[in-house]
């Protein structure tokens, strides 16, 4: 593989927003295809990487490094203090999320069909999301992780407040304040190692950080308060992204004003990047901090999981079931990294990926219903699964994965999750369990509101042409690591080693 | 007493008497006319202070000059002449309240400020070594001022001026 | 053929994804893939049976995911009493898929049950085979979803709609004890493999405490799954599906797996004397408990789901008594006596279109065939000597009898005098007396749902015979290698006791339904407040209603009202402040440039003065 | 002294100051010899040109060493090189816009604006390089009241009128405080000299004397805190704004802004950085809290009041106020990047505010108010200048990739690597920057967002096409390889010859 | 035995701060300007007492206050030829009138 390979991946769907550039705005047809089009070439990179991973190609490979940005050179200073490098690293976790992002970036670029107006700008703006969200998990420097993460918020803010539903720029302005705040707390942090230890590589700044010798020759001392302090505006940081109750009002407005392709997006990938973040720097830099808080994190998971949970279940909108039920799966992930030990690990890794494929399954079908009932209120929707049987068998179908059917994927990682919460804090593990009973309650009294009973709207018709491939491919994926999840645990192993070793045993 | 004490304490005491009778006064032209008392009492302490040529600038200027600006000023304006503060008490309790505070600070500072040293010969001669000073070493904010105050004139000139269409006015 | 045990569920998977795709195109052909895919099963499920009466166990596994350096593995097993529960699901489930063809003949949605009824008997099937906990698990919960979608059937109807919700909800409050009971063992032994727990369990690794906790987690699982109480309500709900799944997956085969799963990790329970006693309790009480309730229902599906459930309880009552072999004896008979009465109830109901008894009667002239086989499979349920229910009765009442639980033991016999009692006061209503239906033209059903009938007919009778007190036949295979009694030994009134009873009972029922030599409504005109209970299940429902529900609908409008008011409201506050802070600042922006100049001149004092104040110079 | 002595100072190193002098002149000339209905647009070329050639001759100068003339009334350090070359680039892109400004009525005295602009960019420019107190005041004023007239040339416009009025009012009252701290700093010295002063006070170890001295610091620095439009000084910036032109809007915000920040280094730093003051290091360090709270203060006043606004202008100004405040963070972190975060962030600050002025001169043409709504269906009018506009904004929000983000990063690092580290004055800042997203983005939701509302035809000017060319080339370069604009500065030696 | 200086620069405060005052509350805006004049006297008067009595007394404070006095003079030209265009246009030249702009 070349040098370079990593960075063509990244940055492939800047090509499809040049063409697009030079498309006239009147050719429709031409631009949708594009648009799609121009989201596959990094899709066939990240598969062809992942497949030679898993042939045994040995990931460090692609690691690629350029000198980029350097503040002060001051002749007292080292080289290499207070420079920032263009540098790009992957690992098992990093490419399975890329992975998920390109294929989701596809899909949901197939799903866009039903974006009514302004498809040039609308395509534009997503491949710059695509390139964003890319970028967040290959960045191997923290600085380059916050260029990139904020390079989403720009094109969320215009997706969601252009091409959203009703009380769209509200929508949009509450998803800017939120991940701008948490972008911020998230920049103070990195200013603050940045600034006190010369560096902003993620490595390096672990060596620093937990290696006694090394830490001695930081720039400026770094104190156990402020360990304490940085570990826990990273928790706010991440926690707004991932959301942490009480952080997560915002995302309930995106998840139901922001167009379903978009959010297919948006809860399949970006709230990831939270657990991502949490996984990558939080853990990474901190572990003691980590360690100290884990029983914090799974209480806090546990309360985003019931708390999620409970209020799905009064919603009369079936987008703020699914956005509450967001809420509610992030805990998981929450309670699997509080576990802080194998299983939970993976199994809060697993949830990321196996929530990303689940919602976007669902958020599809959102969009298809809403194109052909133009609303998504529970009380008005019944009995879809007299005039659409196939989308009613597949909302189904994402529902039981969501609820945690064994055979998807949505099983291995609450199973997985909570075999490491046990093993952590039973009783608290305990509470937890209740929520998968609360999962069904809600998810079945919305998607039968939905698919049964008697029907409300007449006239539609089932799924057709391009949309039984988001369709198919999204369950298959649902599927397939349910089945067999070592297609997923044999990629992640090494990081998780490398985690665990980080946290002494 | 030395006379020296004397002349001060009654130059500051006109100066002072005249800036509190313009903050009482009501008519402006009256206002105006108290403040000349003042610059030309200040003139005074800069005799005092063995700065004649100082001395001769403040009564020039400012209690020629500028207070005839001032009243051509006031002429030009048809003459509204109620000086009468009207703004919000609030405010001005505000403003006394600041300038008191800052004036006590200052003066806490000052009052037993003294540095032990006199100048001597500075009213020897006093306009050539000023005229020498300005010439040498400080020529270049000197020639600077004197672009300060060809803006000022330019600028004054076009802002006053009446335009030749509006004079039908 | 062991070796290749996987194959027999996944024909019925096949079955189902092929209707999937091309169901639509194959309208009600789809059963004969149905029909023959199950065939295949079935025969070589009784080809596994036969090899495995003289070969060892088999068991095979395959790395399926790594967990640090845990492998968990998928795989499967065949041993006694999964062979058996092959042969006896793969059957039932044959039976089935024949008797739909004529039953659902007709139907829009035809192929999507064929492909249901596939999916269904996959995951039963894969259950079965199941060598570890986590499978089992896995296997456990997609039966759950076959058994969901099957109820839901009739999707437009509100009933069948809120029954499917119920029967998932309530048997996945049980499959998360469940889980918690698995994750806890698997923390202990650190494997989910039966084998390991087994050895750990002989090796004394595991403490007492989490065995018996596990034990009884797990068992909260087989309460859920099986219908036991507390969580029994779904099961008769469930009747709203179709009758043919009322036969496969209500009466013969899912709601069993809860006794299965008891009985595959029996050791674990024979280890903890309190798991053991709660198995045998809560097994005691349902038995009675839904007998009860049996007595006074007037749909025919539901007075045979609380004889399913009350029968179940006898299962839980024989393993807990550790009457292995009764328990599972008792389970495959049940299966087959019960299968053939839904399935003839099936019938009945094809024919008179209603499920209420009151408008039935008189049928035994006009259906030659169902009558006959209904009767036969009362006969059995009923514990009538020499069917095949007797000899599983008999079996289990020794069972509770010789473990010393006497309470339990009285028990047993006063639910198996209701049995009688109310599946002849069925039998009557049903068949005997006058017609009071409205439908005239009462026929027969056709030979394709009759013959399935006859099959089971004929099980329902002979299977009695591979376990009689002559012969453990059945026990001595099922234990063998254990040392778990074979055939428990007891005294030889209980049989006579338990035939006495079971004649009593029909008797009783006899006189009030079929002389109506007492008077139908003996009990609730004397006992209306019993009555009504019993007609009422217990308000089982209703009090889950006031409790659990109305907590649930609490919390989540606790919850609303914290969300959109307290978090919502600080985030607004937050934000208010910010902008009141703006409203503040512009307000001093009043356009007088005098004010300016204050503002400064106060913020340069304040500055001034704190320095002063703060440097000490004050 | 005599005239050999004079000759024998090196006047060259003043030739940009010459320069703009002779230039302007010429020009005040050439407009009062020139006939009446000619374009005045040719005086516009004349003083862009003479400020480009200023610039060059600066370049030439670029690695001259330390030089000091007649006793450091003028002197040529590194300091002065660099920002004066902000100075001069800003001045020159203003004076590209003010050539194509065609307000709805038309000014009557056009030929004045160029030579008071480069009168006013001459005294900030000795501001840049002088070492002696009355230069710099008589720098300060000639630049104050340069700008005093420039705000009021619109001299029938009624808001222009008010908008001079209290500019020129608060602008005195802020020389007479800034005066008030300079007589006793020359009193505790009895020099002009900035490097006497400095080297005289370093032996002050009368504890009232550093009180005095400390309240003068205070004085002179919220006096000068009119020139930045920082808190308390702040107030007149929206005001003032709003009524002039925008070519005098962006000069203020850009240039004078600047001459702001040159003057409050040049006097404070190196006048007090060797102060004793009480137990600390220095009387700088000692009341760098009070800047500092000024600077929380000047960014939260900024940002929440810029919320409220609607008129464009106004907007700009609080966010120009905002930005005042960040890099009034760099300067209270007193750390060893302050020169450089200051410079870079006033370069990234000249590039994107100019560029937003740009664009918001073409499309408020045709409106006496600039309402937000000018901007509404901005893209669907001129697509390429909306995302112009798009990345000034971004620019103006800190978001990476553009040269505002660099900026703040460089103040982030100066705050947080001393010790004890800033880190209530950096959240400040960073929670104000999310807060102006909301106004920021809140032009975008106009341009993008909303339907067109005005329908004439937008015209734009070369001029104002190479204005913004240039910021935006300026803005993303500087965001993407900021090390350009650092390299620049490599010949300086991180201004190690400011005190010397 | 002289004057000393503290009392020409408590003197000197005085003369400011009643400027200061008057600059703040006074309605008319020639009598703002002229309070301001006053400010700068008060600075002048600094100047001068220091140039006499201050650390290395000399001629530099005199010559810094005559900087100051001709600075103030052209502040005080146009700022009063501001005032007359505003007066022309506004018909006023009452501060408290003159506040179009705000928020």
């Amino acid at each position: 593989m070349q040098p370079y390979f990593l960075s063509l991946l990244i940055f492939s769907p800047l090509l499809g927003i040049l063409v697009l550039s030079l498309i006239s705005k009147e050719q429709e047809k031409a631009i949708k295809w594009l648009g799609v089009l121009a989201t596959l070439p990094s899709l066939c990179l990240s598969l062809f990487a992942f497949w030679q991973y898993q042939n045994g190609y040995d990931i460090s490979q692609l690691t690629e490094k350029r000198s980029w940005i350097r503040f002060g050179d001051f002749p007292f200073l080292r080289e290499t203090d207070f420079t920032v490098a263009y540098e790009l690293h992957v690992d098992g976790f990093a490419l399975v999320m890329i992975v998920l992002t390109t294929i989701l970036a596809t899909l949901a670029a197939l799903a866009s069909v039903s974006i009514q107006k302004e498809w040039k700008g609308y395509f534009q703006l997503f491949l710059l999301l695509e390139i964003g969200m890319l970028g967040v998990f290959a960045a191997s420097n923290l600085v380059l992780f916050f260029i990139f993460l904020e390079l989403t918020l720009i094109p969320m803010f215009f997706l969601i407040g252009k091409w959203g539903y009703f009380e769209k720029e509200k929508a949009a302005y509450s998803y800017l304040i939120y991940n701008g705040l948490g972008s911020a707390v998230l920049l103070i942090v990195i200013a603050i190692l940045f600034a006190r230890t010369g560096t902003a590589n993620i490595a390096e700044l672990r060596h620093i950080l937990t290696d006694p010798i090394a830490q001695m020759q930081t720039i400026s001392p770094i104190s156990d308060d402020l360990r304490y302090g940085l570990f826990i505006a990273l928790l706010v940081a991440f926690g707004v992204k991932l959301p942490i109750v009480p952080l997560h009002r915002w995302m309930l407005r995106v998840h139901v004003q922001a167009p379903p392709s978009v959010v297919m997006l948006h809860a399949g990938v970006l709230l990831k990047i939270g657990a991502f973040g949490l996984v990558r720097i939080a853990l990474g830099l901190f572990p003691g901090q980590f360690q100290q808080f884990s029983t914090w994190l799974i209480v806090l998971g546990v309360v985003n999981l019931l708390y999620g949970a409970f209020l799905a279940f009064r919603q009369t909108d079936f987008k703020m079931v699914l956005a509450y039920s967001s809420v509610s799966h992030m805990g998981i992930v929450l309670i699997g990294l509080g576990s802080l030990n194998e299983a939970g690990m993976q199994g809060a890794i697993f949830q990321a990926v196996s929530h990303g494929f689940i919602a976007a399954f669902l958020f599809f079908f959102v969009g298809v219903m809403y194109e052909r009932t133009r609303t998504t209120t529970l009380a008005r929707l019944g009995g879809m699964a007299k005039t659409m049987p196939y989308a009613s068998g597949f909302i189904l179908a994402g529902a039981m994965a969501s609820l945690g059917l064994p055979g998807t994927s949505g099983f291995i990682s609450e199973f997985m999750a909570f075999v490491g919460a046990f093993r952590a804090e039973p009783w608290l593990a305990a509470i937890g369990t209740l929520g998968i009973i609360m999962t069904a309650v809600y998810l079945l009294r919305a998607v039968l509101r939905i698919t049964f009973g008697q029907t409300t709207v007449t006239n539609v018709h089932d799924l057709r042409g391009i949309e039984w491939v988001p369709a198919i491919s999204l369950l298959l994926f649902i599927v397939i690591i349910g089945v067999y999840p070592n297609v997923l645990a044999m990629p992640l192993q090494t990081t998780i080693e490398t985690m665990m070793n980080g946290l002494g045993g | 007493m030395s006379g020296q004490y004397l002349a001060f304490f009654v130059l500051a005491l006109i100066a002072l008497g005249g800036g509190i009778f313009m903050l009482n006064l009501n008519k402006v032209v009256h206002m105006v006319v108290a403040l000349v008392f003042t610059f030309v009492s200040i003139a005074g302490i800069y005799v005092l202070l063995s700065a004649e040529f100082v001395a001769a600038v403040q009564v020039l200027i400012y209690s020629g000059a500028i207070t005839i600006i001032m009243l051509f000023g006031i002429m030009l304006t048809r003459h509204q002449d109620d000086g009468q503060s009207t703004g919000s008490p609030l405010r001005k309790a505000l403003a006394l309240l600041g300038t008191v505070a800052f004036g006590a600070v200052m003066y806490i500072g000052i009052r037993t400020l003294d540095f032990g040293t006199e100048a001597v010969g500075l009213h020897e001669n006093n306009t050539e070594q000023i005229g020498i000073a300005l010439y040498s070493k400080y020529v270049i904010p000197f020639e600077l001022t004197s672009v300060l105050l060809l803006v000022a004139l330019i600028g004054a000139v076009i802002l006053a001026k009446k335009d030749d269409k509006e004079e039908g006015e | 053929m062991m070796e290749n045990a996987w194959l027999i569920p996944l024909f019925p998977f096949v079955s189902f994804v092929v209707l999937l795709v091309v169901g639509k195109q194959l309208k009600e052909r789809s059963a004969y893939v149905g029909m023959l895919l199950t065939f295949i099963s079935l025969i070589y499920a009784l080809g596994v049976l036969y090899e495995r009466w003289t070969a060892p166990t088999y068991k095979q596994a395959y790395t399926w995911l790594t967990i640090g350096n845990v492998q968990l593995t998928v795989g499967f097993e065949v041993n006694a009493l999964n062979a058996l529960m092959l042969v006896v699901v793969s059957l039932v489930s044959f039976l089935v898929h024949t008797y739909a063809k004529g039953y659902m003949h007709g139907d829009e949605r035809f192929p999507v049950f064929y492909a249901y009824l596939g999916l269904f008997t996959f995951a039963m099937l894969g259950l079965v085979i199941s060598p570890n906990l986590l499978q089992t698990y896995m296997f456990w919960e997609l039966v759950g979803l076959g058994s969901f979608l099957l109820i839901g059937f009739y999707f437009y109807k509100e009933e069948a709609k809120a029954a499917a919700k119920k029967a998932f909800i309530m048997t996945r409050i049980g499959d998360v004890g469940l889980l918690i009971g698995m994750i806890l063992l698997f923390l202990e032994v650190g494997s989910f493999e039966y084998e390991a727990i087994f050895a750990a369990l002989q090796n004394g690794n595991i403490s007492t405490t989490i065995i018996t906790l596990s034990a009884i987690l797990i068992f909260v699982g087989a309460v859920g799954k099986s219908g036991q109480f507390p969580l029994h309500t779904w099961l008769p709900d469930a009747m709203e599906g179709p009758t043919p799944v009322s036969a496969l997956i209500h009466a013969a085969t899912m709601v069993a797996a809860g006794v299965y799963l008891v009985a595959t990790l029996f050791p674990l329970y024979e280890a903890s004397e309190t798991a053991m006693m709660t198995v045998a309790y809560v097994g005691g009480f349902t038995a009675i408990f839904a007998a009860s309730i049996g007595l006074v229902q007037t749909d025919i599906k539901r007075v045979l789901a609380y004889s399913t459930v009350s029968q179940l309880g006898y299962m839980m009552l024989a393993l807990g008594s550790a009457g292995y072999v009764a328990g599972i004896f008792h389970l495959m008979t049940h299966a087959f006596f019960k299968a053939l009465l839904f399935l003839a109830a099936g019938s009945v109901i094809h024919a008179v279109h209603t499920q209420n008894i009151e408008q039935m009667g008189g049928l035994w002239k006009k259906m030659k065939w169902t009558a006959p086989l209904f009767l036969i499979g009362t006969l059995a349920i009923s514990g009538f000597p020499l069917f095949s229910g007797f000899f599983s009765k008999d079996e289990i009442l020794l069972a509770a009898w010789t473990h010393g639980h006497v309470g339990l033991f009285i028990v047993a016999v006063i639910a198996a005098f209701f049995t009688a009692f109310y599946m002849f006061r069925l039998f009557f209503l049903v068949f005997a007396g006058e017609a009071r239906t409205n439908v005239h033209d009462v026929h027969e059903s056709p030979m394709v749902m009759v013959l399935p009938m006859i099959v089971l007919g004929v099980l329902a009778v002979v299977s009695g015979y591979v376990q009689t007190p002559w012969g453990a036949f059945l026990g001595e295979w099922l234990t063998e290698g254990t040392n778990w009694h074979a055939h428990a030994e007891g005294p030889s009134w209980i049989m006579i006791v338990a035939t006495i009873v079971s004649l009593c009972g029909i008797a009783l029922a006899w006189l009030i339904y079929g002389k109506q030599a007492i008077a139908r409504d003996w009990l609730s005109s004397r006992f209306p407040m019993t009555y009504n209970v019993l007609m009422n299940k217990y308000y089982v429902d209703e009090f889950y209603g006031l409790t659990v529900m109305r907590a649930t609908a609490f919390i989540s409008l606790l919850f609303e009202y914290i969300d959109r008011f307290l978090v919502e409201g600080i985030a607004r506050s937050l934000a208010a402040a910010t902008r009141g802070i703006g409203r503040i600042g512009s307000r001093l922006q009043n356009g007088q440039v005098q004010m300016y100049g204050t503002v400064t001149i106060v913020a340069l004092a304040i500055l001034v003065v704190i320095f002063a104040v703060t440097g000490g110079y004050l | 002294m005599d005239f050999e002595t004079l000759l024998s100072y090196q006047w060259g190193v003043m030739m940009p100051e010459f320069i703009i002098l002779g230039v302007a002149v010429a020009l005040s000339l050439i407009d009062l010899f020139m006939p009446e209905d000619r374009n005045r647009r040719l005086l516009g070329l004349f003083a862009f040109v003479g400020v480009a050639v200023s610039f060059v001759s600066l370049l030439g100068l670029w690695t001259t060493g330390v030089t000091s003339i007649l006793d450091d009334t003028f002197r040529l350090d590194s300091f002065a090189k660099s920002f004066k070359a902000l100075l001069l680039i800003g001045s020159a892109l203003v004076l590209l816009l003010a050539i194509h400004y065609e307000p709805n009525e038309r000014i009557a005295y056009r030929g004045e604006f160029y030579y008071l602009f480069l009168t006013a960019l001459l005294g900030a420019m000795m501001m840049a390089s002088s070492g002696d107190l009355i230069t710099l005041f008589v720098g300060l004023e000639l630049l104050s009241i340069s700008s005093y007239i420039l705000v009021a040339i619109r001299k029938k416009h009624t808001l222009a009128n008010e908008a001079a009025l209290k500019y020129v009012i608060t602008g005195s009252i802020a020389t007479a405080i800034t005066l008030f701290g300079m007589s006793y700093i020359f009193g505790f010295t009895g020099s002009t000299n900035i490097k006497e002063i400095a080297q005289q006070l370093a032996s002050t170890y009368d504890e009232n004397h550093q009180y005095i001295l400390s309240v003068a610091f205070l004085l002179t620095f919220i006096g000068l805190s009119f020139k930045l439009a920082a808190a308390p000084f702040h107030m007149w910036a929206p005001d003032v704004y709003q009524g002039a032109t925008t070519p005098v809007v962006s000069f203020l915000s850009v240039v004078s802004k600047t001459a702001g920040f040159i003057i409050v280094l040049r006097l404070i730093v190196s006048v007090f950085a060797q102060t004793p003051a009480g137990s600390s290091a220095s009387m700088l360090m000692t009341l760098a809290p009070y800047i500092a709270f000024l600077a929380g203060a000047t960014m939260i006043i900024g940002n929440t009041i810029a919320l409220r606004q609607r008129n464009v202008k106004r907007m700009l100004a609080y966010s120009s106020v905002a930005h005042a405040g960040y890099v009034l963070v760099a300067f209270a972190s007193l750390s060893m990047f302050m020169f450089e975060a200051i410079w870079f962030y006033l370069l990234a600050y000249l590039f994107m505010t100019i560029g937003a002025f740009a664009i918001l001169q073409v499309v408020s043409k045709h409106h006496d108010d600039e309402d937000i709504s000018v901007f509404a269906g901005l893209y669907r009018r001129s697509p390429l200048m909306a995302i112009a506009m798009t990345i000034f904004l971004l620019s103006l929000a800190g978001i990476p990739g553009t040269a505002g983000f660099i900026g703040k990063m460089n103040i982030f690092l100066g705050a947080f690597i001393v010790e004890p580290a800033h880190y209530v004055l950096a959240s400040i800042m960073v929670i104000t920057t999310v807060i102006s997203y909301v106004y920021y983005f809140g032009i975008f939701v106009q341009m993008f967002f909303r339907p067109v509302e005005h329908t004439h035809r937008l015209e734009w000017p070369p001029g104002v096409v190479t204005v913004v060319v240039v910021c935006i080339i300026g803005t993303v370069a500087l965001g993407v390889f900021p090390n350009i604009a650092y390299d620049f500065l490599a010949p300086f030696q991180h201004f190690s010859d400011f005190l010397q | 035995m002289s004057v000393p200086l503290s009392a020409y620069l408590v003197f000197a405060l005085l003369l400011f701060c009643i400027g200061l005052y008057g600059a703040l509350t006074k309605r008319n805006t020639v009598i703002v300007l002229i309070c301001i004049e006053l400010m700068l006297n008060a600075v002048n008067v600094n100047l001068v007492a220091f140039s006499k009595y201050g650390v290395n007394p000399g001629i530099t404070g005199q010559l810094f206050s005559l900087f100051t006095i001709t600075v103030a003079a052209a502040e005080v030209a146009v700022g009063l030829a501001i005032l007359i265009a505003l007066y022309r246009n506004r018909k006023t030249i009452h501060i408290d009138e003159v506040d179009t702009m705000k928020r």
